[in-house]
């Protein structure tokens, strides 16, 4: 008869203290940010998508025997005796697990990893980067697949906050952003315009998915 | 016809029908299902009838007490063969004369007797008069009802338990 | 509009439902139901004749009473049946004709 | 039946032309039309605003992008989805029983709402069982969830089904032993009677008329009648980790709707159901009458919706024994005890 009582006094007990703890966090900040209009921080030495220097890389093929899953393959030619011209370094991110294995191998420490983490495509193939040539294609391509879709979040967002909408304008420039290409160094072309370039890039899609 | 009387006769048909599927169906889940639309079809007589309280505790013990009951019923008796219903051509030509011949009966009956009818008072409310009733003039049955209803709990307890819990804890 | 006699027949329809499903279903659950319906019927009948021919409520007291002996007799009947359940694995009426447990 | 919406406000000068028959069907089927209404919007903001809640409690935004301040438009996205989604139905369900039983469910919340007192004469049919037809209307959602689980074929819904319906009554007795005291306090079955008798200030509203016996029922109601329309933490009959999603796995588009749409305004009955016989319905607490009877009866009752939220959020779920154990020997002997004690005190005090 006492453990009743008591069983029941324990519960309630125990259920105003949730109850308490739940109340409390009802009115604490968020801790999640509001995604695609919002940059989420990414910690320091976060492993995203690899970023390589082709003037200082030597092709030596270190990083693709030291990698666990093969998904390195270097392609070069050989000009003369001390130089070599990478003509393709391609990384396949269906395979990559971000190990970062590749990194410290590196005589030369021409390849690391950046902040990037998008990766989210339609299409299985486009995730096999191609480091040297990396961008320009995959930028334009991902741009006219999600432009309008984009485009309308940013004037949904506008309204409310013109300062957030006005940001992520220009990050639609940005090939390093969101649904668009990864390469911050090349094609600033793509940042200019989309319009003029739809058909062209259009053009490469359909030449990129016949196999 | 009256709004109320097309109303009444939707209702008499809708909760006839149903008791008929209930009889006349051959899957017995689907029966215990009918049975509720025909409880519930019986309530709104009630309701008709201007018997609030009783429509309300009709629709309480019925509809939601004795038909899932049954639906119990049915789902723990009915594990190994399936759930199909026979009806036994033999027995239901007997069956049929009987109910038709009861049914006749009844029906002249009502046509026939002189009922010594009087004008439908409209009550205010039917569950005061069931309440002070309940407990002066008919205070014995209903004593005597709630002691049956607690040996009905016990015993019915009693008989469904499985009979290995009689050593066990 | 709708008098005593219409109640009467609605009654009397719905009890000899009841009365063909008792004599003809051989599942005792059915059975059950069938007796559920005749009580229904019943009912209508003492509530018809409480509000066309008596007065006061008596007519709905004992229908409310015929409600709770329902109730605790699907109760009883559905116990018995569960054990007839795990004797026989069976519930047609007609084959249990052995008075042992 | 004839009594319905007596009260109803609708133009006079629509009826005056008409025969009675024609303008009782007229004022039937715009009563109906009301609380269909109700029902719809009800569901449509207690959908959006549990989102939030939950969200915040779990340091979460919510929906944030329908509509321009917090998403609130996101319930009437997610109707429109669901209208146009395809109603599957499985092959060896039962069609007929598995397109009835959402609509069971359904009929059984909807008709919950008619005798809701709104305000002094806002009502739609002030029945004189109004108390017990809910408790009994409310009792039928039971044979619906049976039927999903029993129509839909699948292992999981008929223990949902089966789940459901013990739980609901067994959790009959203690919401009923609960609203005995209330309506001791009050000596009528009606909803707007119960209303009025709390006239006049929070002190006369009936959780005090019986001293801490009422105010412990009050408890005993919320807690129970959670249980009754299978809230978390007694949302066992449609437990995800054990039954995927209890009786409503097989439903999609439209009939699964009208399943959540039952759950949400079966949430708001029950609050309405407490906040009415305790809580003065629509009186304020101060007894001023300045604020119109809707305005402070969705005031309480939201509150007492969020609490039914809140729980949600910070309890885990209980087992069936634990369920059973709070139905049959906490809450049913409380039961017990509060009837008594609160007859005693309203003749003694």
């Amino acid at each position: 008869m006492r453990a009743y009582f008591r069983n029941i006094y324990e519960g309630l007990k125990s259920a105003v203290a949730g109850l308490r703890v739940t109340f409390g966090y009802l009115f604490k900040k968020s801790v999640t940010v509001h995604y695609p209009f919002e940059e989420v921080k990414v910690a320091n030495g976060f492993r995203g998508l690899h970023h390589l220097k082709v003037d200082i890389c030597i092709a030596c093929n270190q990083c693709a025997n030291a990698c666990p899953v093969s998904c390195i393959e270097q392609t070069f030619d050989r000009i003369d005796k001390e130089n070599v011209l990478v003509s393709r370094f391609s990384i396949d991110y269906n395979k990559c697990l971000f190990c970062w294995y590749c990194i410290p191998v590196c005589p030369t420490e021409c390849i690391t990893m950046g902040a990037e983490y998008e990766l989210a495509t339609f299409d299985r193939k486009s995730l096999d980067y191609d480091l040297v040539a990396r961008g320009e294609r995959t930028a334009k391509r991902n741009m006219t697949l999600f432009r309008e879709e984009f485009v309308q979040v940013i004037e949904k967002v506008r309204e409310k906050k013109p300062e957030l909408a006005e940001k992520a304008e220009g990050l639609m420039g940005d090939p390093r952003v969101g649904l668009c290409g990864r390469n911050p160094e090349k094609d600033k072309s793509a940042s200019s315009g989309f319009v003029e370039e739809e058909a062209d890039s259009q053009a490469s899609v359909s030449e990129e998915v016949a196999p | 016809m009256s709004f109320e009387a097309s109303i009444w006769y939707l209702v008499a048909l809708l909760t006839l029908g149903t008791g008929a599927y209930v009889v006349f169906t051959r899957n017995i889940v689907r029966a215990a299902f009918a049975l509720v639309f025909t409880f519930l079809g019986v309530a709104a007589m009630y309701v008709f009838l201007r018997a609030d309280f009783l429509a309300a505790a009709q629709l309480l013990i019925y509809g939601g007490g004795i038909t899932v009951l049954l639906l119990f019923g049915v789902m723990l008796t009915h594990r190994h063969e399936g759930m199909e219903l026979k009806l036994d051509p033999l027995k239901a030509l007997p069956a049929v004369a009987i109910a038709g011949g009861f049914f006749v009966a009844i029906w002249s009956a009502a046509r026939r007797a002189d009922w010594d009818l009087v004008a439908p008072v409209e009550p205010v409310g039917t569950s005061e008069a069931i309440g002070s009733a309940i407990m002066t003039t008919h205070l014995l049955p209903f004593e005597e009802i709630s002691v049956l209803l607690l040996v009905v709990l016990i015993g019915a307890l009693f008989v469904a338990r499985r009979s290995g819990e009689e050593e066990g804890s | 509009m709708i008098g005593l006699v219409h109640y009467l027949v609605f009654a009397g329809i719905l009890f000899c439902l009841g009365l063909f499903a008792v004599l003809t279903r051989r599942n005792a659950v059915t059975v059950l139901m069938g007796i559920e319906l005749m009580l229904n019927a019943g009912n209508v009948n003492l509530v018809a004749f409480n509000r066309f021919v008596g007065s006061g409520v008596n007519g709905q007291i004992f229908a409310l009473f015929i409600i709770v002996l329902a109730a605790a007799e699907a109760a009883v009947a559905l116990a018995i049946l569960l054990n007839i359940y795990r004797t026989y694995k069976h519930i047609t009426v007609d084959e249990i004709h052995l008075l042992r447990g | 039946m004839s009594e319905l919406a007596q009260n109803l406000t609708l133009p006079g000068a629509l009826l005056a032309g008409l025969s009675p028959g024609v303008a009782a069907m007229l004022v039937m089927f715009a009563s109906c039309a009301a609380v269909l209404g109700v029902v719809a919007l009800n569901g449509m903001f207690l959908v959006w605003w549990e989102r939030k809640i939950s969200a915040h409690i779990q340091s979460r935004v919510g929906p944030m992008t329908t509509g321009y301040w917090h998403g609130w438009l996101q319930s009437i996205a997610d109707g429109v989805k669901l209208l146009l989604k395809e109603n599957i139905i499985p092959l060896m369900a039962d069609r007929w029983l598995f397109m009835l039983a959402p609509l069971v469910v359904f009929m059984s919340a909807f008709m919950a709402f008619v005798p809701i007192p709104w305000g002094e004469k806002l009502i739609v049919a002030d029945l004189n069982v109004g108390v017990l037809y809910i408790a009994a209307i409310t009792s039928l959602s039971a044979i619906g969830v049976i039927m999903a689980g029993w129509a839909s074929n699948n292992k999981w819904s008929l223990y949902g089904g089966m789940r459901a319906a013990a739980q609901i009554v067994s959790y009959e007795i203690p919401v009923g032993l609960a609203l005995v005291p209330a309506l001791l306090a009050s000596s009528t079955l009606s909803m707007q009677g119960i209303v009025e008798v709390q006239a006049g200030g929070i002190w006369n509203w009936n959780i005090f008329a019986g001293g801490p016996f009422t105010i412990v029922a009050f408890g005993a109601l919320f807690l129970a009648s959670l249980a009754e329309v299978n809230r978390a933490p007694f949302d066992l009959p449609e437990a995800e980790s054990e039954l995927v999603c209890g009786f409503h796995t097989e439903y999609s588009g439209m009939c699964f709707a009208f399943f959540f749409l039952a759950e949400y305004s079966e949430m708001f009955v029950v609050a309405v159901v407490a906040s009415v016989l305790y809580l003065g319905g629509w009186h304020d607490p101060l007894g001023l009458g300045i604020l119109p009877g809707p305005v402070v009866l969705m005031a309480k009752v939201l509150l007492l919706v969020f609490v039914q939220m809140w729980f949600r959020w910070t309890f885990p779920r209980l087992r069936v024994d634990q369920l059973m154990y709070l139905a049959w020997k906490v809450l049913t002997p409380l039961g017990f005890i509060n009837v008594f004690g609160a007859a005693f005190w309203l003749i003694l005090v």
